[in-house]
């Protein structure tokens, strides 16, 4: 194979990973930027996600297409829940002190993993692609079910950038965002706007897991790398950014594929240079590839 | 220092229930040890953490194992029972996990782990408390003399001579030019470093050594990697990313032509090989160290493990036909408990303070016959080296079945002793 | 006489996008005299002393101090050089103990076997020494801006910027404020901004009035009081 | 004796030689090795706790200790002495690097910095797998594990080396805290940009203390490789840059005996969890939980805060 199909490869590859990512960090960075809260559960959402898609294809062994659009609707709104409950619950009674939330988050980290380990098992799971076709390009063959997955999340993002910049729950959330106390003296209730942001948030980690489940299969510990993925390419595209929080998914999804691609780098090595890169990234520019400078 | 020679000669001369009795008073934690006090096993269990897929069949086998132990009248006339203790398939947990069986629950050894880093991360525990470690890992660790004198692996063959026994198959059945995809890890250099070697001898060739980084959930970018002229593809994965793994390279090669494919059963180890998306394996080959699926000639003592573990003719669980078991590795640990129930009766194991006189007991064994203590088949045993070699089978994939297309001999994988254990002290 | 001048600033410039904070400011301090700066609220008057503590770099211009050039230099560095700047809001540190705050004042000059005796003695002076061992956030408004002050003068500094330092006190409190910066001179030099126009008539040497990030006038409170381009841009409209 | 302080850390130092003598085998090897990993959380309590930087990269320093002691140790031949001094010097040197680029960054910047660097160091053990063994790690053999004819591999041994390492380190830490130094450092935490203007440059403050930092997170790491005689990746990977926080933060951020209950709470959550139920994720989740809902400053933290006064005088 020349050059120019592995580089179109690693493209398409990165950009799954990339479409995927940016979709689960785009929910952390809402509940980061507006609520100032780290979430360590957030890798753990995307999990749930998963495992519930997995239930439901479970009951149309048959028709994956129906299962696959009941899971896009049913998971994201379940778990979702579940995060306005730890919310309303826990997070919100430790008025959301940073250190406080951190090992309050890692402690629902524990009793979501237990929860999938003791109802769903210890084996990674698969789940049929809604539709199974391959399209063979002159050089190789490739998923389709991958190429939908691409364009889903770009439609999912749009919806996003629109709730948040062109409705009011939009303008809401943005207002508590730049400042909670005026938001509170304009008669905006924060509290429900936490809520309804830490349901957001968990929900599109949701949605992402159930797009990818078909690719990727379930297990009760795959939410370790979608945390950290996710912080990284939030604070490398920049806090509040949704733009920034796209094209360093992108970056994140692409950089060790091109970087082993071109200049034949072992995989892993690749990987660490990568991960120096975007360290160094951050290290010269604090703020973000995209947010404001603070002065 | 020979084994004569050791430190306690008291112990050893003097009539075995004295030296129990005199351990008892100086040592009140070894009370329990009394003849008619039941023999306690440890078990390092993989309930949780990235292992825990296999644990539960490891639990499920070790309480099969043991409840016909038990029926056949225990060991010694005593009693068995087995203390089951997460150690979250980590090798820090695991040393303390150890600690808590040996010192804590007064067990009489411990036994169990699976995956390397437990098993490496323990081992020095063993040798502090000189407390028997029993390992059904399958590493090379035991074997390559890293670990100690109280570690054996008794129960499963080491991956150095597995991969060795089944080169000759891949090159003169499958090609000779292989491509080798594996984890970019210690378990995956271990059978780059193995296979290309043992490949060689057999005048094939590795073309390709493709590393796949451990943090990987997807695989289709590697593939283009994969030289055209590649007869044979040799792929180790493990984890939970595997099925992605063997479905993107499906997905890469289409119904279009493909190189062979080799792989070893741990990339689908308690996944149904009929999962969607799996077709593609169809005509492929494993390695598998016990069959999944319940070949035609299948011994008397495979049928009476089967039942007793609670595994149907799948491989799956007698209960739940999704279940599906970690059939070709789980049989470690029955036959290990075999191994301590012959150990300790060849020791006249009477409690702790024979803990060195049952891993005496047991570097003095040379081999195990096929039967119900053994049903994987019979196996050369190595006191030197603390390593069991077995027979390895392999499977081809056939109308969503894993049929053995051959099996190996016990002399296909011996390689030369690495360490002699039985030189150094306890 | 070189030592006459204790700091000299020419062309400081500051703008914030298009907002020319400071723009072009000349300033020169005399050793040993208390100088005011006032002006209109966003006149420029804290950006202004942020450029001459450092805490924001200038675009453009040179700061002198004791005749050497600081402009590079870092906030932190300067204050070693004897500029210290106290906030205009208060900015105490809450959860330590107001000891521990004129402490690390203090000890930031290398003092150590006397730390403990000086420390005290910066309480004593701004009449904080019955509170040492309280916790500062747990002090009243008045008593953190005495605490702020008594930082500012622990740091034993040769100019000292107070920003604000009678907002918010009451009559009694200011009073005695003004006692204790009349007793820093002439050992040391203070710049005042300030609102209250009492206090900047009663105590400043001199004063330097700014309006939209340029200086208008500079004097002493006489010729300030006036200076008629003043009265139209400030005192008029507040007086 | 009017040095408040100083005498409960004494009166804790004296419970756990004290326990020496009366822990059963079993916890007193568990006791042991709490009384290692405490000093790394001290080390990170240093960082934290006391100075305000949250890192996620912790682990590179422990895992700098780790193999800085088990490479010259297993490859070189060096003995014990010499390969605790090489995990010393790795780590307190990696930790000044780190510092000086991370240090540019606050914040949750600097968090994630420190995560990316330290998985860097993570993925770099495993591509040196020849070296390392990678993820299995590599075993320390017992006639290695020696340091001026102790042998660390006893119990006993093992017990009192842990027991003085961590007095060294909670009495440094203790003078450290109380030292015009200290006070710096928790005035970088509370308000950096005041403490700038005191006349102290949060840089090199920072760089201090995480360079300390470093120091005892790697002196626990080589501690470790000696007196439990393993080194693997697992070591190094993110769960152990977010133990120590956890440790600190259930402990009590900002205390100096706070490291250790917290290390000790985690330790016995964890172990007796197993014994109540096969679910013991859960009993350690819910156990979070309720700390932090119940004690969000943490066990001593809550504490210190309850005695007022008196709190900050016997618990700095």
């Amino acid at each position: 194979m020349g050059f120019g199909p592995l580089l179109l490869l690693a493209i398409l590859e990165g950009a799954v990973t990339a479409a995927v990512l940016a979709l689960t960090a785009v929910g952390l960075s809402l509940t980061f930027g507006i609520m100032r809260v780290v979430n360590v559960a957030h890798g753990e959402f995307f999990m749930l996600g998963a495992v519930l898609a997995w239930f439901v294809s479970q009951w149309f062994p048959d028709a994956p297409l129906l299962a696959f659009l009941l899971a896009m609707v049913v998971c994201p709104l379940v778990v979702a829940g579940v995060a306005v409950l730890a919310d309303v619950l826990i997070l919100k009674r430790l008025h959301y002190e940073p250190e406080a939330t951190i090992v309050a988050t890692i402690g629902l980290l524990y009793i979501f993993q237990q929860a999938a380990l003791s109802f769903f098992g210890p084996n990674a799971r698969p789940v049929a692609p809604p539709f199974n076709f391959r399209v063979q390009l002159p050089w190789f063959g490739y998923s389709g079910y991958k190429l939908f997955v691409i364009l889903a999340a770009g439609v999912l993002l749009l919806l996003v950038w629109l709730l948040i910049t062109r409705t009011k729950i939009g303008l809401v959330m943005r207002a508590t965002q730049i400042d909670r106390t005026t938001a509170k003296a304009f008669g905006i209730n924060v509290d429900r706007v936490y809520a309804m942001t830490f349901g957001i948030g968990a929900g599109l980690a949701a949605i992402a897991a159930v797009l990818v489940v078909p690719i990727q299969q379930a297990h009760y510990l795959m939410g370790g790398d979608p945390l950290l993925l996710s912080f990284i390419v939030v604070i490398l595209g920049g806090l509040g950014s949704l733009r920034g929080t796209l094209i360093a998914a992108l970056l994140i999804g692409l950089l060790d594929g091109l970087l082993s691609t071109a200049f034949f780098f072992p995989p892993t090595f690749a990987k660490i240079v990568a991960t120096l890169l975007v360290a160094l990234v951050l290290v010269f520019r604090p703020e973000g590839l995209f947010g404001r400078r603070t002065a | 220092m020979t084994k004569g020679l050791t430190l306690t000669p008291t112990r050893r001369s003097v009539l075995a229930g004295m030296g129990a009795a005199t351990a008892a008073s100086f040592f009140p934690g070894y009370t329990n040890a009394q003849s008619s006090e039941p023999i306690r096993l440890g078990f390092q269990l993989h309930r949780t953490g990235i292992g825990a897929a296999y644990g539960r069949w490891y639990e499920r086998t070790a309480t099969a194992a043991l409840a016909r132990m038990n029926a056949a009248g225990g060991i010694g006339g005593r009693p068995v029972e087995i203390l089951f203790e997460d150690d979250g398939t980590d090798p820090a947990r695991g040393a303390e996990v150890f600690g808590k069986l040996a010192t804590q629950s007064n067990c009489d050894l411990v036994f169990g782990a699976l995956f390397s880093h437990v098993v490496i991360g323990t081992a020095p525990r063993a040798a502090e408390l000189k407390v028997p470690y029993l390992v059904c890992s399958e590493g090379h660790h035991v074997a390559s003399g890293m670990l100690n004198r109280w570690t054996l692996q008794p129960g499963i063959t080491d991956v150095k001579s597995q991969v060795q026994a089944m080169a000759p198959f891949v090159t003169s059945n499958l090609g000779k030019k292989v491509t080798m995809i594996f984890p970019d890890f210690a378990f995956g250099h271990d059978h780059r470093d193995y296979f290309t070697a043992a490949c060689a001898a057999q005048g094939g060739e590795v073309i390709a050594q493709i590393a796949i980084p451990p943090t990987e959930t997807s695989f289709t970018r590697y593939f283009p990697q994969i030289p055209a002229e590649t007869e044979v593809i040799y792929h180790v994965m493990v984890g939970p990313a595997v099925l992605t793994f063997v479905k993107e390279l499906g997905e890469f090669y289409g119904s279009g032509a493909r190189p062979q494919l080799f792989g070893f059963i741990d990339s689908l180890e308690a996944v149904d090989i009929n999962s969607s998306g799996l077709e593609f394996l169809d005509g492929s080959h494993f390695w598998e160290a016990h069959p999944r699926y319940k070949q035609a000639d299948a011994s008397d003592a495979e049928t009476a493990y089967r039942a007793a573990v609670g595994v149907d003719d799948n491989g799956a669980s007698a209960s739940d036909a999704a279940d599906v078991a970690t059939y070709s590795h789980m049989f470690s640990v029955w036959e290990t408990l075999s191994v301590i129930k012959a150990g300790m009766e060849a020791a006249g194991y009477t409690g702790a303070a024979d803990r060195q006189k049952l891993v005496e007991a047991i570097e003095a064994m040379t081999g195990f016959d096929e039967g119900e203590d053994h049903p994987q088949g019979a196996k050369t045993f190595n006191g030197k080296t603390h390593q069991a070699f077995g027979i390895q089978n392999i499977t081809k994939v056939e109308g969503g079945k894993l049929v053995v297309a051959h099996k190996t001999s016990v002399e296909d994988g011996m390689y030369p002793d690495e360490v002699d254990y039985t030189s150094q002290s306890f | 006489m070189a030592a006459v001048t204790l700091l000299e600033a020419r062309g400081l410039t500051r703008h914030f996008g298009g907002l020319k904070a400071v723009d072009g400011v000349d300033l020169d301090l005399a050793r040993g005299e208390i100088h005011a700066l006032i002006g209109p609220n966003g006149a420029g008057k804290t950006t202004f002393v942020s450029l001459l503590s450092g805490r924001t770099p200038a675009q453009s211009g040179t700061v002198r101090f004791e005749g050497r050039d600081i402009t590079r230099l870092p906030a932190h560095a300067r204050v070693r050089q004897g500029i210290a700047y106290t906030f205009q809001i208060t900015q105490v540190f809450a959860n330590l103990t107001t000891f521990d705050n004129v402490a690390l004042a203090v000890q930031g000059r290398g003092v150590s076997k006397r730390l403990v005796r000086e420390t005290s003695a910066a309480l004593e002076r701004v009449g904080l020494a019955d509170c040492a061992d309280e916790v500062a956030g747990t002090l009243s408004y008045g008593h953190q801006r005495l605490l702020e002050i008594a930082m500012g003068l622990a740091l034993n500094p040769r100019l000292l910027i107070l920003d604000e330092p009678t907002q918010g006190l009451a009559i009694g409190e200011i009073e005695n404020f003004k006692r204790l910066i009349e007793g820093l001179v002439p050992e040391r030099t203070v710049l005042l901004i300030e609102h209250n126009m009492d206090v900047v008539m009663d105590l400043a040497h001199r004063i330097t009035v700014l309006n939209f990030g340029q200086v208008l006038s500079t004097g002493t409170p006489e010729e300030i009081r006036a200076n008629a381009a003043v009265q139209a841009a400030y005192l008029g409209g507040q007086a | 004796m009017r040095d408040r302080a100083l005498l409960s850390h004494l009166g804790l130092v004296a419970v756990l030689m004290a326990a020496h003598w009366m822990l059963p085998a079993y916890h007193h090897d568990a006791v042991a090795k709490v009384l290692v990993l405490s000093v790394y959380a001290m080390g990170y309590n240093i960082a934290f706790g006391y100075t305000g930087m949250l890192s996620l990269g912790h682990a590179l320093f422990f895992a700098a200790g780790l193999y800085g002691a088990a490479m010259p140790l297993t490859l070189w031949g060096w003995t014990g002495g010499p390969a605790l001094a090489a995990g010393l010097v790795a780590a307190t040197v990696l930790a000044a690097a780190v510092g000086l680029l991370a240090l540019r960054t606050r914040g949750v910047s600097f968090m994630i910095v420190t995560l990316m660097f330290a998985q860097a160091g993570y993925l770099t053990i495993l591509y040196l797998g020849r070296w390392t063994r990678g993820d299995e790690g590599i075993v320390i053999a017992q006639p290695l594990r020696r340091i001026m004819g102790l042998d660390l591999s006893d119990g006993a041994t093992r017990y009192l080396a842990a027991l003085l390492l961590f007095v060294l380190g909670l009495l440094a830490c203790l003078h450290l805290v109380r030292s015009p130094f200290g006070r710096v450092m928790v005035a970088m935490r509370e308000n950096e940009e005041r403490a700038r203007m005191l006349g102290y440059n949060p840089f090199t403050v920072k760089l201090a203390a995480l360079t300390l930092s470093g120091l005892y997170s790697g002196a626990a790491g080589a501690a470790y490789a000696l007196m439990f005689g393993y080194a693997g990746a697992s070591l190094a990977g993110v769960q152990y840059s977010i133990l120590p926080m956890l440790w600190v933060l259930l402990g009590g951020a900002g205390t100096v005996a706070g490291p250790f209950l917290g290390c000790l709470l985690m330790f016995y959550l964890i172990d007796y969890a197993s014994v109540i139920t096969s679910a013991t994720l859960l009993v350690v989740g819910v156990a979070l939980v309720a700390l932090v809902l119940f004690a969000p400053k943490g066990a001593l933290g809550a504490l210190r805060d309850r005695l007022g006064k008196e709190g900050r005088a016997w618990l700095p």
